[in-house]
């Protein structure tokens, strides 16, 4: 089996809390990311998956590095980089890039979009002269869809809508020219209507120019637009995993088919029955003996107070974490 | 379940908005129309989804409603009647009787929109006790307990602070408040916004059991089409602060007559039908400093014609539940009579 | 956060706090060139046998601390010594008894002169801060309520032009004018030499002298308080909640009353107290105007007399009523915020 | 503060509509000015030596004397004008060496974070606790008073405003996600600072200098009225405090009172106004204010309606 570009197994990211008494190590932690293991081959998307505080977001930081991984491997291309020094993570960051949630905040208001878009190449000190600083960011801002990218490359960001800042975004992640793009909840912000194309885009760079892109949001909705596989995490852990096809039609983890069956149906003649879970995710410090889903978990039985399942796989590339998997 | 289009055809409505028309007005710049002649009504029970893009103009009219708007907002024209009480030309005393009384908001975000350094118990008591008679201590005590009870929150967090609630609980005893003077009508502005979808789920299923049990008239002002289609019986579709398209939620869904609503649920992604490509609608809402001369969605529309960029259309009946303001359904009708 | 932790957590820090000053009191002292202990032993008023008894009282002839046998000239010395040898373990031993030294002016504890002072300025502060408050919080209500209309750029205007006069100037200004249209005494607290029939025409005295001074300090505050008040009053009624109160139908007044000035009083109670230091400094300026003898008149007249006792006895204990000021403040904060007495 | 996203752009023009930084600048445009022209533009020499004739102590004013004569019979109006430079060179000089250790200790609190944050926090708060003018008052009498005392012991001790809000501000732009996008492209520490930190921390730093320079120029006057003043030079609160102390009271020379007040008093505003008309101007608040007055109903026509549109277009 060739080695994928991106190979994560066992991460887990602790956050101590509270006060550290005395040289005494902390005994409460934030269980962020707790034991995540996946892969992202060349070009493919995988969408990551979860309600807020499910750990999603604090994998991405330590995927990039802005977090430390508290233990576990990173696999890019083949080198470790959890734990790797400094100068093995700058050259691992012109390959993975990232781009924000929110268009309004991720670009400095001061700079002009010529120079964030060729921020990356001043950093790693990649174009050799204005010129070519400048070839570079024209062509990723054309990649991005921005056209003609003369007229844009003088304007600041508030001269922008959000859909044309957000490509800015994507411009200036595109200008490295990554093998992976993490991109997170990218189109959340944004209006309906422009939803599309920002998701559209990302498609369309993943096909032509086989960027693997891991897509974190909250919304099952626009998963399928841009993802091939599908990663749904509850509490630092992924509890479904499998293609886009396999999850979002035959949903296999009960949390999954939960959050399949909340998200709004644009057609009210297709209400369906809905599978609401009550209570809100619990304390990520002190968390559930067992399977961690358990106890709001409508088919919970009494093992699952103490089994902590595995991912287990199912049957084609679809696993799923929950005990009861057989008897269904 | 499917809701009929007209349960309310002959009754007087609750609220009959008439033409209401709202400017922004900022000395250095020509009036922004934030809401041209907008007309739609709201019956006792019923749930209206005013649905739009940010900057359409939805946070407005609901301001408007509750002539609650900024400094810089005027109402120009139009008329808003409760009942027979037109809204409009009441005192400011008079209205503010009347607000919470008979007009409850839930605003979006609730951690802003309730007092930080007040009891949530006894925030909702304010309300009761500006309203009605509450001379009775005991009785606005139960009072208070029952409206948590009711949301899904245990009495014994009354005396808690709103830091001290979660998103959803904080959304939940807004709610609770909204519901303190039994209210006819809610108004709701992105109720859900900034909430995960089980969450969000939770806090739209209690919208609908509550409006079934108290018989309560919902405007739920969002974004989201999917929310609008979950619990709504009509849709009032806005483009650029002006009405697009105004019909019952299975017209709206199944039937579109006005292009903006047509491209906006290509837009919408379906869970039920992964795998589709999403279409998008290019460009921007318009200025509304700066509108174009003719209709407001003309640059952007697919359907575009000559006669769009010249003059704004004016509002057609379809059907007299199924409005659309759109050149298109002119011309189908006067097609429709020349074949008949 | 708990209550009690809070409450602690302050405590600490205020004694730290003062710890620091005490600290800082010694060594500024030796460090710069007008070291009290040196210069009055030279100090041509005091005698030979005062001089030998400041020599012991202060331990002047051990060194200043371990190894260094003074700061200024730096001169190096045995690290041996005994640490409860040195000058600085004799100062804090003598503080910890109230010993402060003898003023050289006066011949008289510093500690019973400053105790004395310390009611003074007390009372002058008192009086002129609590008026200045409230008024100043009264009118910045106002303001911000009608901000943008001619009331609020009335008490703006008059706001930024109290905050832009020297505190002494005005005090000047006012003492001249007193003086002479009003016939108010130039300065002190009581009427030098006077009898007086009863003690209501003590208070009488009193309290023409303690016009102009706390009216002086009024003025200059009032500006500050506004203009705090003002800005921190027109953030809160911009939030959300004055919507939804606005929305229950809740009048103006009652919005106000019950919304947003508790809202307002958190952030106005720490920066009252940041403030007091400021307002310390005041006193300073205000008692050598009036001549009044609190203890910034104190600070004062130590300056022109070189009267280093006092001068460092003064700053010591104006230094603290800040740091208690603040503190007293930090747990009105405490008391008001629900998050922190929440659990 | 949050610095718009229209960036300095539009600074200018939105000071420019702003009357009270307008006001503000131009009055300190005036005043320095005055301290630039003040050999040109004073009538006497404050610096010659003259000799005093007993009449000539606390003239009133007069053609000769427009703001007549002080307790040494020089010209008041001259010394006024030189008193000027005094202010303002111990203005600028003392903010530049706030702002300068306060912006330095607060972007590095600020941006480090940790236990350094901590460190420098504490110190922070521990003299700005200490009330600053009776221990400049200490350290004045203690040194040489000079006029490069003055400013370094006003300067030294004025940063702790400063360093609190430049560490808030700093917090509150290293939270913001095009800083973790500089740091998720690889940009090194110097790099954010210099590119993303600075350059959105510096208004404030703007606006702050100004009311700095304020503060810095009434402690001067302060320290100088306390008799704690450069024997050389003559600045407006030596002249008060020459005035005050020599028997202007006595001699009804009201003038020898008034006019080096209104000088720093015009300074001191001057400044004031223009650090709230730029921090207006930086920061122009979008927020509304719930409680104006409702002028929402103006204009709005009877509601005896002409149909609407919908009725009229009744084909169905």
């Amino acid at each position: 089996m060739n080695e994928p570009l991106l190979r994560v197994r066992g991460l887990r990211k602790l956050f101590p809390v509270g006060r550290r008494a005395l040289g005494r190590a902390p005994d409460q932690f934030v269980h962020a990311v707790d034991d995540v293991g996946l892969d992202l081959a060349a070009g493919e998307a995988l969408a990551l998956v979860g309600e807020s505080g499910c750990g999603k977001s604090t994998l991405a930081l330590t995927l990039l590095g802005l977090e430390t991984a508290t233990a576990g491997s990173i696999h890019f291309e083949g080198n470790d980089l959890a734990a790797a020094p400094a100068s093995v993570w700058k050259a691992a960051r012109r390959h993975i890039q990232m781009i924000f949630q929110d268009p309004y905040e991720s670009l400095n208001p001061l700079m002009t979009v010529g120079e964030i878009v060729a921020e990356p190449l001043h950093v790693h000190k990649l174009a050799p002269n204005a010129a070519e600083r400048r070839r570079r960011s024209v062509a990723a801002l054309e990649d991005a869809g921005l056209k003609p990218a003369e007229h844009f490359l003088a304007r600041f960001p508030h001269e922008l809508s959000g859909g044309q800042r957000q490509r800015v975004a994507i411009a200036a992640a595109l200008v490295l020219e990554p093998r992976l793009l993490v991109a997170d909840e990218p189109v959340s912000m944004l209006d309906v209507s422009i939803r599309a194309e920002i998701l559209n885009l990302l498609a369309d760079l993943k096909m032509r120019r086989s960027i693997a892109v891991l897509f974190i949001t909250h919304d099952l909705g626009t998963v399928s637009a841009v993802a091939d596989r599908i990663a749904v995490m509850y509490l630092g852990r992924i509890v479904e995993m499998g293609t886009v096809q396999e999850v979002m039609t035959a949903p296999r983890h009960p949390y999954t088919q939960a959050l399949l069956s909340v998200v709004p149906a644009p057609n009210p003649r297709l209400r369906r029955q809905h599978i609401i879970l009550q209570g809100e995710t619990p304390d990520p410090v002190k968390l559930p003996t067992g399977c961690r889903f358990h106890p709001r978990c409508p088919v919970a039985v009494e093992r699952c107070r103490t089994i902590d399942p595995p991912l287990q796989t199912i049957g084609g590339t679809q696993a799923a974490a929950c005990i009861r998997l057989d008897e269904a | 379940m499917m809701t009929e289009v007209t349960p309310h055809a002959h009754k007087q409505p609750l609220l009959e908005v008439k033409r209401l028309s709202v400017d922004y007005v900022d000395p250095s710049q020509p009036p922004a129309q934030a809401l041209r002649d907008l007309t739609f009504t709201l019956h006792r029970g019923e749930a209206l989804g005013v649905v739009g893009e940010s900057g359409c103009g939805k946070s407005t009219l609901m301001l408007a409603l509750m002539r609650l708007l900024p400094a810089a907002g005027r109402i120009v024209g139009g008329s808003v009647r409760l009942d027979d009480i037109e809204l409009l030309a009441l005192s400011e005393r008079e209205m503010a009787a009347l607000r919470w009384k008979r007009l409850a908001m839930i605003f979006q975000g609730a951690m802003n929109a309730l007092n930080p350094v007040r009891t949530v118990g006894d925030q909702i008591a304010e309300a009761i006790r500006l309203h009605e008679d509450a001379s009775d201590a005991r009785a606005l005590d139960r009072r208070v307990g029952e409206l948590l009870d009711l949301v899904g929150i245990a009495a014994s967090r009354r005396n808690q602070y709103p830091f001290q609630y979660s998103g959803g609980m904080r959304q939940r005893a807004m709610i609770a408040m909204a519901l303190a003077c039994s209210p006819d009508i809610v108004i709701a502005d992105e109720p859900t916004t900034a909430l995960d979808v089980m969450i969000q789920a939770q806090i739209l299923q209690l919208l609908a059991d509550l409006r079934r049990q108290l018989n309560l008239s919902i405007l739920l002002v969002t974004h989201d089409l999917g929310i609008v289609a979950e619990l709504c019986d009509r849709v009032l579709v806005m483009y650029g602060g002006a009405l697009a398209e105004y019909a019952g939620v299975d017209a709206i869904y199944n039937a579109p007559a006005h292009p903006y609503t047509q491209e906006l649920l290509k837009a919408f992604p379906d869970p039920t039908r992964p795998l589709q490509r999403l279409a998008s609608i290019p460009g921007s809402p318009p200025r509304l400093n700066d509108l174009p001369p003719g209709c407001r969605f003309a640059p952007r529309c697919p359907q575009v014609f000559d006669r769009c960029h010249l003059t704004p259309p004016r509002v057609y009946a379809i059907t007299s539940d199924h409005l659309a303001s759109c050149f298109l359904v002119e011309t189908q009708q006067t097609r429709g009579a020349r074949h008949e | 956060m708990h209550r009690s932790s809070y409450l602690a957590g302050k405590l600490g820090w205020a004694a730290f706090t003062i710890l620091f000053v005490i600290v800082l009191n010694f060594f500024l002292f030796r460090i710069l060139p007008g070291d009290p202990a040196r210069a009055g032993i030279r100090d041509p008023r005091l005698t030979a046998q005062a001089q030998q008894a400041i020599r012991e009282r202060f331990g002047l002839d051990q060194p200043v601390i371990n190894c260094f046998e003074s700061l200024n000239p730096l001169t190096l010395g045995n690290c041996a010594v005994n640490p409860l040898d040195t000058q600085f373990f004799i100062y804090a031993s003598n503080l910890l008894r109230g010993e402060l030294g003898i003023s050289y002016h006066t011949n008289r504890p510093v500690l019973d002169i400053l105790g004395e002072r310390l009611w003074n300025t007390l009372l002058l502060i008192g009086a002129g801060q609590v008026l200045a408050i409230v008024l100043g919080m009264a009118v910045g209500v106002l303001a911000a309520w009608k901000a943008h209309t001619p009331v609020d750029y009335t008490a703006l205007g008059f706001s930024l032009l109290a905050w832009s006069l020297p505190t002494f100037w005005l005090g000047i200004i006012l003492l001249f004018w007193g003086s002479t249209y009003l016939g108010l005494p130039i300065g002190g607290k009581v009427t030098p030499g006077m009898v007086y029939a009863n003690s209501w025409e003590q208070l009488a005295d009193l309290a023409r002298h303690l016009f102009l001074p706390s009216l002086t300090y009024t003025i200059v505050f009032l500006g500050e308080y506004m203009l705090i008040m003002r800005s921190t009053l027109v953030d809160v009624l911009s939030e959300d909640y004055i919507l939804t109160a606005k929305a229950k139908g809740l009048t103006h007044f009652q919005i106000l009353k019950d919304h947003a000035l508790k809202n307002a009083m958190l952030p106005m109670v720490t920066i009252i107290a940041l403030n007091l230091g400021f307002t310390v400094a005041g006193a300073v300026q205000i008692e050598s105007v009036f001549s009044w003898p609190g203890l910034g008149g104190a600070i004062f007249e130590a300056v022109n007399r070189r009267d280093y006792p006092m001068l460092q006895g003064a700053f010591l204990l104006l230094a603290i009523s800040v740091i208690v000021a603040n503190l007293i403040a930090d747990l009105l904060y405490g008391y008001l915020d629900p998050r922190v007495q929440a659990d | 503060m949050e610095t718009t996203a229209a960036g300095y752009r539009g600074v200018w023009a939105r000071l420019r509509r702003n009357p009270m930084g307008m006001i503000g600048l131009i009055m300190l445009v005036v005043a320095i000015g005055v301290a630039v022209l003040a050999p040109w533009i004073s009538p006497y020499d404050p610096h010659a030596v003259t000799r005093v004739n007993i009449l000539d102590i606390y003239q009133p004013p007069s053609p000769a004397h427009w703001f007549g004569t002080d307790d040494a019979g020089r010209d008041v109006l001259s010394n006024f004008l030189y008193g000027a430079r005094v202010s303002l060179t111990v203005g600028f000089f003392a903010s530049f060496i706030s702002v300068t250790v306060g912006g330095l200790i607060g972007i590095s609190a600020g941006f480090l974070g940790g236990r350094t944050e901590g460190i420098l926090m504490r110190f922070t708060d521990i003299m700005l606790v200490i009330p600053d003018l009776p221990l400049a008052v200490v350290i004045v009498a203690l040194t040489k008073p000079s006029l490069t005392n003055i400013i370094l012991v006003i300067g030294l001790l004025g940063w702790t405003g400063t360093a609190r809000l430049v560490r808030a501000q700093t917090l509150s732009v290293k939270q913001r996600k095009f800083v973790v996008r500089a740091r998720a492209i690889g940009a090194g520490n110097s790099y954010i600072i210099r590119r993303h930190i600075f350059p959105l921390v510096l208004p404030l730093i703007v606006v702050n200098t100004v009311l700095v320079i304020s503060l810095a120029i009434l402690n001067e006057s302060t320290l100088s009225f306390l008799g704690l003043g450069d024997p050389a030079t003559l600045s407006w609160g030596q002249m008060l405090n020459y005035a005050f102390t020599r028997g202007a009271m006595s001699a009804g020379a009201w003038w020898a009172l008034v006019v080096p007040g209104f000088g720093i008093v015009w300074v001191v505003l001057s400044c004031t106004l223009l650090g709230q008309g730029l921090e207006q101007a930086l920061n122009p608040r979008l927020t509304t204010h719930h409680l104006a007055a409702d002028r929402t109903l103006k204009n709005l026509p009877r509601w005896e309606l002409e149909p609407t549109p919908v009725e009229q277009a009744g084909n169905v």
